[in-house]
């Protein structure tokens, strides 16, 4: 995992905790490629990443000074309330929950992270919270089994990774808030290509009225469990 | 820089020959960092009468300069579109025409008469890429005599212009093109999407969950710039090209080919300004040139 | 690495599914660092009966991940062919197919005769993207009837192998492809190249001197799947997938959608071994996956 | 004008003068792009260019290090023979003549390099000869009028530059060796896309039996001038 740092200062003061930002640049894929807003402070957000494909890798060998067309904040964040709450992130999606983490405490809340990966090795280094807990499947490093398992039940529940794993938390607390992957084509709302199915039918734009959801809102049997973004 | 910018097309007066194409652009109200002044018309989202829900994701796959679509024409229906989005468009400063779909002829007929005298509808565009479910899903947009009778079955239905958008998924264009031109329209609109396919090797199976989806983006566009320019040596109404336009230079391809106008989509999502960066550059072309007016650029190639 | 790459294709044993496409490979004399081992098959230039001077330069147009190509089939004609090529040709370790052409059925069987029996020559492959000079020059490729014509006229002169190579600018390639299959075609490849324009703002006119050219490229590729699939889906006889492959991913995904074998076109011209990578890249493929050979390979999609 | 340097050994040891490397990197465009052989130093070919387009200002924008796949060398170079031997260049038709000018002083004959541009800017600051002649269209250096003109009657004529201008010298010396440019599609003689029209009849390839021709074997009236080689 890395972290890539951009100016961009009035993203950086408007940014709520699970918006994302869709960047572009010279040479790069036709489509921007969407990523969560990790860290902002001051002038610079950042983003968390990793090569998948050639988007990522092209982003990954961009050195100092390079410009990066950077469009954002997009889709909607997170709602941080109540006096307990849970970050549940596994792979990648480590990503929104810098943000999420002083968001809600900065609203007096206390924050317990649980960080889920497959090996111990796959686990990021840092995590922000009054409470970090470690869950690996292979059980190499803290709670042995998955992340959603190992967390506590507390007033909030905010979660992000791959697809299955928030199904999964949706089981367990329907009305968690959970941040969903889709391919995107233009993160702006016009497309329609980044449909989350409903449980109640039809779709919804993951880039407008999403990426943020109620869990139990998501007809998850029909969202790709597939994509990129969380290996 | 004072050159005019402004033409007429199918009954349609436009202040800039680049227009926001269907599918592109939503309803006109969700594009951010839009810049108006360069718009010339926007034509909305494809519509069908009733609601539909679209097509279960993924939607889309990026390919080579290009991306697959298969959206599945979501959409809220006819009764929705009047009621929550003509209302805005009657107060916009450019037109806005609205892109209309169906199973049937009738159908057809039936959405425009339902839409036909609503303010801020300022005429139709027919996509006739659809499947004409009464001829066992044969598309209405290879079939000139089907292509020919959704043409007619709209233009009894309404006396605001009437586009007719073609498929190039055919054998020659120029059959197309002229059928509906004797049906009653007042321009073409060259091109939708090309349909194609892309494979998932995990799963063995196509990326797009409808199998196939339309491809658009510059890779289409040497493909968009000849059929434009066939539709536009067989008919006499104007053609407004499409497929693939990004910047000024491809815009101009197209109307040096013949066409009218233009309509941008796919480069849209790239780059929210791309209507207003391509009305500029086409602009700076003109005035680089000497043009005084966009009328004055060589439109027709030499025949051969 | 033991994966059994051998497959056979229209009466054609290849020692694997990839092949040098016509038009990119010349006579297969040019081409630098060529890793032999890794080619299938070689299609050669495309010939007419007589020697053909091509079109006036420019030629050739890049565009979005593609090209546009206009050379006009130059060829030396069939005894040229069979006095400097076939002899060479017969010396080799992989089968070597002459893709034929010709402006009237007659002519593709006179030149079939001309051919048959010459020692090198492993096969046919009729371009049927030619225009139909007794026909007011429409085009072979998107006539069932001319195409089947065509195809009747080679298959009648020889007992090698006939694949047909279609043309995308059709509306439906399944009609095309019964046709020519019940002609008596061993094996079809699909695509040939999409017609294409691009302008030139400086002169108002086509970059390329024929005005058209022909695309090929990343640009093509899922608008080449889409089509080989259908044309898979519409016979019985193997299909070769053509159109913008230059990876073994590429290759896969028309292997996948239901074709035997590939071609690779463009890509040589940008990297000389990139049949030899193809190739590997499909061996490490089925060798990750645990397949032993080839025809493992789950081979067509799920039906809808 | 900006010269870029790539290791190369192979193609430093064997390229002749004339001769041209076929050029593609990753993130570039579909289509190499073709560059005539400046200098071979070593281990080390140097080819000249300026940003006419997307492909050539990549490559002026590439640093140290970076990697470009290099095919060559390829085409048919000059032939040199003859006590006193002419260069003419127009614009950055200078490519081949430094190579030529090494082979013919080696070859041990008297070199007279003459070139020519719109105006004193576009001439190019070095030139190796035993007499270097500068022609300029409007006077501001040297010679007032064209490269063509300014040349002394010799031995044997290289060029290279517009084709206009080379077309200009077939009228004044017919067996004068000219280097042609086209747009290539390969490079390596498969494509049939560099056609060059013979006044025989008929078409070469300019990658193959080119670029440099005999002038007079050219049909000049049908050889594109409009093509980006030289501004
Ligand atoms: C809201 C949101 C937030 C995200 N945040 C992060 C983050 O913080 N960190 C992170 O690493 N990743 C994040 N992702 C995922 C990230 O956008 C993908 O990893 C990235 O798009 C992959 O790009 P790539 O070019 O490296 O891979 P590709 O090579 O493009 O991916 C492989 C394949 O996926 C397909 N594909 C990829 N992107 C798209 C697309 N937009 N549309 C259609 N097909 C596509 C292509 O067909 C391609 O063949 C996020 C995604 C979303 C939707
Ligand atoms: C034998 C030979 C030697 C050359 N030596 C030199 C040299 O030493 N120095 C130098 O500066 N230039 C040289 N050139 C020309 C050089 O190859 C071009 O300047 C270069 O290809 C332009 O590339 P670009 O991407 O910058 O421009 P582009 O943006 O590609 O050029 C503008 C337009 O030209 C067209 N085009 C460009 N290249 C091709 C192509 N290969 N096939 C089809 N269309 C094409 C494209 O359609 C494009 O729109 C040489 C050319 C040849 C044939
Ligand atoms: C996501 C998406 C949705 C589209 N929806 C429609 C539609 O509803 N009706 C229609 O006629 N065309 C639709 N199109 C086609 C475009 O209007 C346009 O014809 C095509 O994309 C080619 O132009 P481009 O290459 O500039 O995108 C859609 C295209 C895309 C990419
Ligand atoms: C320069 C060039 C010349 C070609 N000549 C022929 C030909 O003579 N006969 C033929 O059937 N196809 C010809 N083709 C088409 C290719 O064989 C192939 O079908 C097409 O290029 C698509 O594949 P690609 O995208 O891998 O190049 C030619 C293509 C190119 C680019
Ligand atoms: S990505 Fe286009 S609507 Fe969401
Ligand atoms: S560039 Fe392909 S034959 Fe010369």
């Amino acid at each position: 995992m890395f972290v890539l740092g951009m100016r961009a200062p009035e993203i950086a003061a408007s940014v709520r905790a699970g918006q994302f930002v869709n960047l572009g640049w010279a040479g790069g894929p036709l489509l921007r490629r969407p990523f969560s807003v990790y860290r902002a402070e001051g002038d610079v957000i950042e983003v968390v990443l990793k090569a998948v494909g050639v988007g990522t890798a092209q982003l990954l060998s961009m050195e100092p000074g390079d410009i990066v067309s950077c469009l954002g904040p997009l889709g909607r964040g997170f709602e941080i309330s109540g006096s307990h709450v849970a970050l549940i992130s596994g792979g990648l999606g480590v990503a929104p929950m810098p943000l999420a983490a002083r968001d809600a405490i900065a609203a007096g809340a206390r924050v317990t992270w649980i960080h889920g990966a497959r090996t111990a090795d796959e686990l990021c280094a840092e995590a922000d919270g009054d409470e970090v807990v470690w869950a690996t499947d292979d059980g190499s490093r803290g709670f042995h089994g998955t992340a959603v398992a190992a967390a506590p039940d507390v007033d909030l529940v905010l979660a992000c990774g791959p697809n299955r794993m928030l199904a999964a938390a949706a089981e367990r607390w329907p009305d968690a808030q959970v941040a969903v992957e889709t391919y995107m084509g233009c993160g702006t709302g016009v497309c329609l290509g980044c449909a989350v199915p409903l449980a109640r039918g039809g779709y919804d734009r993951a880039c407008k009225e999403g990426p943020v959801y109620r869990a139990a809102d998501i007809k998850w049997s029909m969202l790709p469990a597939n994509l990129h973004y969380v290996a | 820089m004072i050159v005019d910018m402004s033409i007429a097309v199918g009954g349609v007066r436009l202040r800039g020959p680049v227009m926001a194409a269907s599918g592109t652009f939503g309803y006109g109200t969700e594009v951010p960092l839009l810049e108006r002044r360069a718009v010339g018309a926007m034509v909305s989202k494809g519509i069908f009468l009733r609601p539909r829900e679209g097509t279960p994701p993924p939607r889309i796959a990026e390919t080579p300069s290009g991306m697959l679509n298969a959206i599945g024409l979501q959409g809220p229906g006819a009764d929705a579109l009047v009621r929550d989005y003509a209302p805005k468009w009657a107060t916009w400063d450019f037109p806005v025409l609205v892109n209309i779909n169906g199973e049937s002829a009738a159908e057809y007929g039936e959405l425009t008469a339902r839409l036909d005298g609503v303010p801020g509808i300022a005429g139709f565009e027919i996509n006739i890429s659809c499947p004409n479910v009464e001829q066992g899903g044969l598309y209405f947009g290879n079939d000139p005599r089907a292509a020919a009778a959704v043409t007619e079955a709209v233009r009894r239905r309404t006396k605001l212009p009437v586009w007719v958008k073609l498929t190039p998924m055919v054998g020659d264009i120029g059959v197309i093109a002229r059928a509906v031109e004797g049906a009653g329209a007042d321009a073409l609109c060259a091109i939708n999407t090309f349909v194609g396919m892309s494979i998932d090797l995990n799963a063995y199976k196509p990326r797009l969950s409808f199998r196939t989806g339309g491809l658009s983006g510059p890779a289409i566009r040497p493909l968009a710039v000849h059929l434009a320019h066939q539709a536009a040596r067989a008919v006499r109404i104007p053609v407004v090209g499409i497929g693939g336009i990004s910047r000024a230079e491809d815009a101009l391809e197209f109307l040096v080919a013949g066409c009218s106008a233009v309509q941008v989509g796919t480069a849209t999502f790239v780059n929210p300004c791309a209507i207003a960066e391509v009305h500029d550059g086409i602009e700076s072309f003109l005035h680089a040139r000497g043009f005084k007016s966009l009328a004055d650029l060589p439109r027709h190639l030499p025949r051969d």
